[in-house]
């Protein structure tokens, strides 16, 4: 049943089941972390909503899901952070000119800014985690008289491995929206919060019936934000977290990314908690 | 078997071997049950002749044995251990070449046009669940999509339902309801043995036209009800799909989950032969010269650990959480995914795991 | 991207030959494969021997000698990433069955000057010794998967050598289950994939030679073996082949007692 | 100066399969000593063999040597076929010789072009060789891979094939599984007989001595399976016969056994060996081509040995499309037999030569005890014989180029080393 091809006797494949990117710039966010800004070679127009992925190609090594983290505005060049964990991560990474990046998508739904149009918002990160919100904050920004207050709360590990280092300075520095930052463990020239990211709960006080909440990190910290989240009084319908399974296609084809009854890469990644608190947090669904 | 206004044609047994060369004729591949390693195994025809004849399967959990009978019968065994999936999503499917300059192609449709003899009722809902979950959503799979597109099925009604089947259960059969060009029943006796062919759409009116059948006869018609009535109370496995659902939600944490990741051996081999089970994974290629890479699609299943892995480890590291992934998507998330069960109640997965864990016994001791 | 060419090493420890041999019996690519690598040293193909460091190591055969042990430590060293190739160098091989016999008693068994032989008391996977950086199964290895590393190896990808059961080769490739339909036993299930399902595919049950899958339920595929009606005994001979030193079919004896 | 004393050591010996080193030490036209040393690890395949079960030997004994594990599957189940008196007939008996004929095609393609020929030509390895010779590499590799693919049809893979079993296969194949080897085995043929030429064509050193060839003999048959042990020197046994007539000797500084002729003393086994006793029975392909290249038996120089081996791969590739002709599917993949008490002994031509095996077996098929004699540890002897005898010439070569020849003299033979060590009584010298 194995299909002998050649390039001969094949045909040309539609682009929009993968774009050919270049990768026009690199820019180190920390030791293991880049935001690569991707040109379709097709010149075509991009557009997307935060919260949603791709899906990146590296030539020879693998495809892999990897979150929009640009201005959605931007419509020329696509930018993804990507963290260096394996294989395909590191080779997205080195990718450089004449090599290109396929790329496929945008997949998923994205985080409910529209529903949030006259209400608080507060923003969570964890980590990498960041990169699926910084669209969200761009926007949020950018709308900035259609939301009420503006929480961000982001923790990293260590002061080194925050990332976005600039706008993290400008967002601090702005009086339109509360910034807290934290990391694990400082260093000595560290003047900030030390300690998890949930510790930054004691700083602010959220208007329960106002407020909406998106969540970003690895599942613990998620975990147990929502329980602070909870604890503010919010209710299950506004707390809204983006979920990382394994994927292989992006288009809910090939099963592995099922969370309970969704497909993360078509139903989410960006989940409400009432729509998932029947599974979240339970060991090995 | 309703008979408003619908004919129903009547071909006797020696002309049986026509269908699959009309089929032929008219461009398709055949595909059809013949006999291979002591099962019934789908493969591709050039005539009725290796059609295994008067061979019986029997099925208990994790035992299968085809039985030897001195009968012409065409179909006297139920499902074996490959299900349309293989022929219509097959097991492994290059899905694209690419060139370093980025000069991408996907292999041509041969224009292939597929034909599936003897297919079951259970296959036929299987196969409609598969639409469902490949072609209906947001995106659809191509490589299931060509082969899937032009395809005819021959199916057959089951006359003697197996030891595993329940299907009956899942309303699923022992006859079929719809999805069909042509169905069949077999109707063998001391006296006679034809086939009544139910004719369903125009491809299978175009076949039916070139065999040039009679018409059924009222009596035939008769016996072929009372035949379909009685293979309904042969089906005595069951399964109480009442609130099932919500009884497997409320039960995620049931300690028999772990009683039976005891037993099961992750081998995969349920998920592989069932009908309705379409978890792909992928696998990229290159040459050494690293001028040309690919990429090519096969079956995976929810029972390997890769299949859950994301960086720093896989969600499910235990095989009671495998099993219970795999039978709370049959039972009960997939109703939620897709409107419908997972599972047509054809029993592979019962005959087919080696260690003979049987689904429905699972999910009544989960619920209870 | 004009990258440099990775030096490959080849060696041998107690074993066939047959893993190493698998590269050489890659017909279509070998040549290639000299061009896209630099054999170092590799001592069954070629007498010319450069010097380490070399980028990659492959290691053939099992540990069973005081020698060996200083050898594949400066092996280690030497090189940057080391692949253990074949159930010898993975397992122990089959040589390991001296594991749980006393080496004193095979040597006056098979030598007339028993007090002569040197060697150890067990045969062990390279693992035990030094840290691997990827193991590839089988007696022998599978040529396929074997390009696929060294394929894999040049485009920075991570090998496709899948984990799971041979089952699951076995039904893709459509093969009849030899267990079910025969009752034949098979240790598919609780193998690791790789070979293409060959034993089942060739009417008999799987003998093992990819050792364990990740996950194996060996108790739950013993009982399975008695209920076929084996022997207890002849379930461990079975198991006890050519992975049977394998962390997780060691103690199949006591795993079937329970 | 003149009798000063040289020693020549290779400590590890390439291109052979296993681990062997050399040591040769000259005085003038005195050969002091003279050493080809086994030094593998040991790895008690008799001992463990007691208490398995029969039918697992054919695949433990095939692990002994990954070049050749068809004939240890097949001596040891004519072994047991022995013990059972079954007597494996009609296609099946045809297709043990089909696969066979893979595994000959392999070997000597491995060993003729691979391992052997860049020592005539002054390549370190094939691989260089390629560069300046691809026409004959390619062709080589293509002729290897088609006894592979005859192999892997069968067996289901080259090394460690899983078909093999006492009483015939586990499964067989149909005639058009078969047939479709057919186009491969005559384009293999046709390349065999250029491979052939070109080799015949090779510079040899001058250098006969006076052996004793030894292998099977066959009435019907140039020999696989079955048949008596001859010599040219007047020994013609049964294979049950064998340990009355060839023994053992402890060499302590090997790892292998040195085999000797009882009351003679060393002998050749391999390619040369059969086909000077076996001349009679190759096919006119063959002799016709040997025959244009002028090579005659008996031949005494073991350099030409590779053009033996190049006989044997294009007879096989004879026998083989004979096969393939006379083909009809047998009526099951085995025959039957009865498992009883007893002892069996098989000998079949391992690419490298004569295999035997010994068995004694309980009631219930648990091996009691197990006897292996290589091919290698036959040869063992001759090797240095040889060595000994070219040593006082070969000296006076400047040493880079002595040190090639001595090593292109234990290449001659086709050492399978990995073969060599594993079998009963060898002896390690603990330093
Ligand atoms: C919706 C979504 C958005 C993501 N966004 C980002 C992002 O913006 N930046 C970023 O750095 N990472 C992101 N990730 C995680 C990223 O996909 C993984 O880090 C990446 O797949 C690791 O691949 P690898 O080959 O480098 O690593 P390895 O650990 O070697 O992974 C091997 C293979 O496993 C699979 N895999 C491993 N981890 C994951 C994972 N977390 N999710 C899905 N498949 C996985 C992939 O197929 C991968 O090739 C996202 C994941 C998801 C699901
Ligand atoms: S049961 Fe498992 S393999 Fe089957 S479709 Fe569901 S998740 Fe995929
Ligand atoms: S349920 Fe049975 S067939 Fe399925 S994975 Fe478990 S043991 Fe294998
Ligand atoms: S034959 Fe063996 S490998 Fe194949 S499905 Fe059955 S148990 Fe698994």
């Amino acid at each position: 049943m194995k299909a002998k091809v050649t390039l001969e006797n094949t045909q040309t494949l539609e682009v929009e089941v993968m774009r050919k990117c270049s990768v026009e710039e690199v820019i180190k966010e920390t030791p293991d972390t880049y935001t690569l800004m991707l040109k379709p070679l097709d010149k075509k127009e991009y557009n997307f909503v935060p919260g949603q992925f791709n899906m990146l190609y590296a030539f020879g090594v693998g495809e892999v899901p990897i979150s929009l983290s640009g201005d959605p505005d931007e419509k020329r060049l696509i930018a993804h952070t990507v963290r260096i964990v394996g294989a395909v991560t590191n080779a997205l990474v080195n990718t450089r000119k004449p090599g290109f990046i396929g790329l496929r998508g945008p997949f998923g739904n994205g985080w409910p800014l529209e529903k949030a149009k006259g209400k608080d918002v507060i923003i969570v990160a964890g980590g990498i985690g960041l990169a699926p919100l910084r669209p969200a904050i761009y926007y949020v920004l950018k709308h900035r008289k259609e939301y009420g207050k503006f929480f961000f709360l982001y923790g990293a590990r260590t002061p080194n491995d925050l990332l976005y280092k600039k706008e993290l300075k400008e967002w601090k520095s702005r009086f339109d929206m509360d910034t807290f930052i934290t990391v694990d463990a400082g260093d000595e020239k560290w003047t900030g919060n030390v300690g998890v990211v949930t510790t930054l709960f004691k700083r602010i006080r959220l208007d329960p019936d106002n407020t909406y909440a998106f969540v970003c990190g690895p599942e613990i910290m998620m975990k147990f934000t929502v329980l602070e989240l909870r604890n503010q009084g919010l209710t299950d319908d506004k707390i809204y977290i983006s979920m990382e399974r394994n994927m292989k296609c992006g288009m809910g084809l090939c099963g592995h990314c099922q969370f309970g009854p969704y497909f993360v890469c078509k139903d989410g990644p960006v989940f409400s908690m009432d729509q998932i608190n029947r599974f979240f947090g339970r060991r090995e669904v | 078997m309703s008979s408003q206004q619908k004919t129903y044609f009547a071909l006797d047994a020696e002309m049986f071997g026509n269908i699959i060369d009309v089929l032929k004729d008219l461009g398709y591949t055949v595909y059809g049950p013949t006999e291979r390693d002591g099962a019934i195994v789908y493969d591709v025809l050039d005539s009725a002749e290796q059609i295994a004849r008067g061979l019986y399967d029997e099925q208990s959990p994790g035992r299968y044995k085809l039985v030897k009978k001195n009968d012409k019968r065409y179909f006297g065994y139920v499902v074996g251990p490959q299900s349309p999936k293989y022929v219509l999503y097959p097991p492994q499917h290059l899905l694209f070449k690419v060139r370093k300059d980025g000069k991408t192609f996907i292999p041509q449709s041969d224009g292939k046009k597929i034909a599936i003899v003897g297919l079951r009722p259970c296959d036929l809902k299987a196969i409609e669940i598969l639409d469902n979950v490949l072609l209906k959503g947001p995106y659809k799979e191509s490589v299931y999509e060509a082969l899937r597109k032009d395809a005819v099925f021959i199916a057959v009604n089951c006359v003697e339902p197996g030891n595993n089947c329940f299907c009956t259960s899942m309303n699923t059969g022992p006859f079929a309801q719809s999805g069909y060009d042509i169905c069949i029943t077999e109707f063998l006796t001391d006296r006679s043995h034809v086939f009544i062919l139910d004719v369903m759409t125009n491809r299978g009116a175009e076949v039916v036209n070139r065999l040039g059948c009679r018409n059924a006869t009222a009596e035939e018609l008769d016996a072929v009800s009372r035949l379909m009535e009685e293979a309904k109370n042969k089906v005595r496995k069951r399964l109480n799909t009442e609130n099932l659902k919500d009884d497997l939600y409320k039960n995620i944490e049931h300690p028999n989950w772990n009683e039976v990741g005891n037993r099961c051996l992750a081998c995969g081999n349920c998920t592989l032969v069932c009908p309705t089970c379409f978890c792909s994974s992928v696998f990229d290629k290159s040459s050494l010269s690293m001028d040309v890479a690919e990429r090519w699609g096969l079956w995976d299943s929810c029972f390997s650990i890769d299949y859950s892995y994301i960086h720093g480890g896989s969600i499910r590291q235990s095989i009671m959480s495998r099993y219970r992934q795999w039978l709370m998507h049959k039972l009960a998330t997939w109703v939620d995914q897709f409107g419908t069960f997972g599972c047509v109640g054809c029993g592979r997965c019962i005959t087919w795991c080696p260690v003979g864990i049987d689904i429905t016994e699972e999910a009544n001791r989960v619920r209870g | 991207m004009a990258r440099k060419i990775p030096k490959i090493a080849v060696y041998k420890f107690a074993s066939c030959d047959g893993c190493q041999l698998s590269i050489v019996d890659l017909e279509d690519e070998l040549l290639e494969i000299g061009q896209r690598f630099e054999i170092a040293y590799f001592m069954e193909v070629t007498r010319a021997v450069k010097k380490g460091p070399y980028d990659v190591g492959l290691v053939e055969g099992s540990i069973s000698t005081p020698h060996d042990v200083e050898l594949i430590k400066s092996i280690r060293k030497d090189c940057k990433k080391l692949v253990a190739i074949g159930a010898c160098a993975t397992a122990g091989g089959i040589q390991a069955l001296r594991n749980w016999a006393s080496v004193e008693e095979f040597s006056k068994y098979v030598y007339a000057k028993p007090e002569y032989i040197q060697t150890l008391e067990k045969s062990s996977p390279i693992s035990e010794y030094v840290q691997v950086d990827l193991e590839l199964r089988g007696c022998p290895v599978n040529k396929y998967q074997l390009l696929e590393v060294l394929s894999a190896l040049l485009a920075g990808r991570k090998p496709n050598t899948p984990t799971y059961s041979v089952c699951m080769e076995c039904k893709r490739k459509g093969n009849v289950c030899v267990t079910v339909a025969k009752g034949i036993p098979c240790l598919g299930p609780v193998v690791q994939a790789g070979c293409g399902a060959l034993c089942p595919t060739y009417s008999r049950g799987c003998y093992g030679c990819f050792g364990p899958m990740e996950s194996p339920n060996v108790k739950s595929l013993a009982s399975k073996f008695i209920e076929l009606g084996m022997d207890k005994k002849d379930i461990v001979l079975m198991f006890r082949e050519f992975t049977g030193w394998s962390k997780e079919f060691r103690e199949v004896d006591r795993l079937i007692e329970e | 100066m003149k009798n000063r004393v040289k020693t020549v050591k290779v400590d590890y010996l390439a291109r052979v399969e296993g681990e062997g080193a050399l040591y040769i030490k000259v005085k003038g036209n005195e050969v002091l000593d003279v050493k080809f040393k086994i030094f593998e690890a040991p790895r008690f395949f008799e001992a463990f063999l007691r208490g398995r079960k029969y039918y697992e030997v054919p695949d433990i004994t095939a692990r002994i040597c990954g070049i050749c594990p068809i004939a240890y599957q097949m001596s040891s189940v004519h072994a047991f076929e022995d013990v059972f008196g079954a007597k494996v007939d009609g296609p099946l008996r045809e297709l043990r010789r089909f696969i066979y004929c893979g595994e000959w095609i392999e070997s000597h393609a491995l060993h003729a072009f691979l391992l052997h020929a860049p020592d005539f030509l002054g390549y370190d390895d094939a691989i260089r060789m390629a560069k300046d010779h691809p026409d004959i590499v390619k062709k080589a590799l293509i002729v290897k891979k088609i006894g592979n693919d005859i192999m892997a049809r069968l067996g289901g893979r080259e090394i460690h094939p899983v078909s093999v079993c006492v009483g015939g296969f586990y499964k067989v194949p149909t005639k058009r599984q078969m047939e479709v080897l057919r186009e491969d085995l005559k384009k293999g043929m046709d390349l065999s007989v250029e491979l052939l030429r070109w080799v015949a064509d090779l510079k040899f050193p001058d250098f006969e001595q006076d052996y004793e060839f030894v292998s099977l003999r066959h009435p019907d048959e140039y020999p696989f399976n079955e048949g008596r042990i001859v010599s040219n020197k007047g020994l013609d046994i049964q294979i049950r016969e064998y340990e009355d007539n060839f023994v053992e000797e402890h060499i302590p500084y090997t790892n292998a056994l040195h085999s000797y002729i009882k009351g003679r003393g060393s002998y050749m086994v391999g390619p040369l060996a059969r086909i000077n006793l076996n001349y009679d029975k190759l096919w006119d392909l063959t002799k016709d081509t040997l025959k244009s290249v002028g090579f005659k038996v008996p031949c005494r120089n073991p350099f030409k040995s590779i053009i033996a081996r190049c006989a044997e791969m294009l007879y096989s590739f004879e026998e083989a499309l004979r096969i393939i002709n006379e083909y009809k599917e047998p009526n099951g993949p085995r025959i039957d037999y009865e498992i009883k008490a007893g002892r069996g002994f098989g000998c079949t031509e391992a690419p490298r030569g004569s295999l035997y095996h010994r068995y004694d077996v309980a009631a219930d098929g648990t091996v009691l005890s197990a006897k292996i004699v290589p091919p290698t540890a036959q040869n063992q002897k001759r090797m240095e014989d040889d060595l000994r005898a070219m040593a006082p010439s070969v000296m006076k070569l400047p040493y880079e180029k002595a040190v090639w020849r001595f090593e292109q003299a234990v290449r001659n033979y086709d050492p399978c080393i990995s073969c060599a060590t594993h079998f009963l009584r060898l002896e390690v010298e603990h330093s």
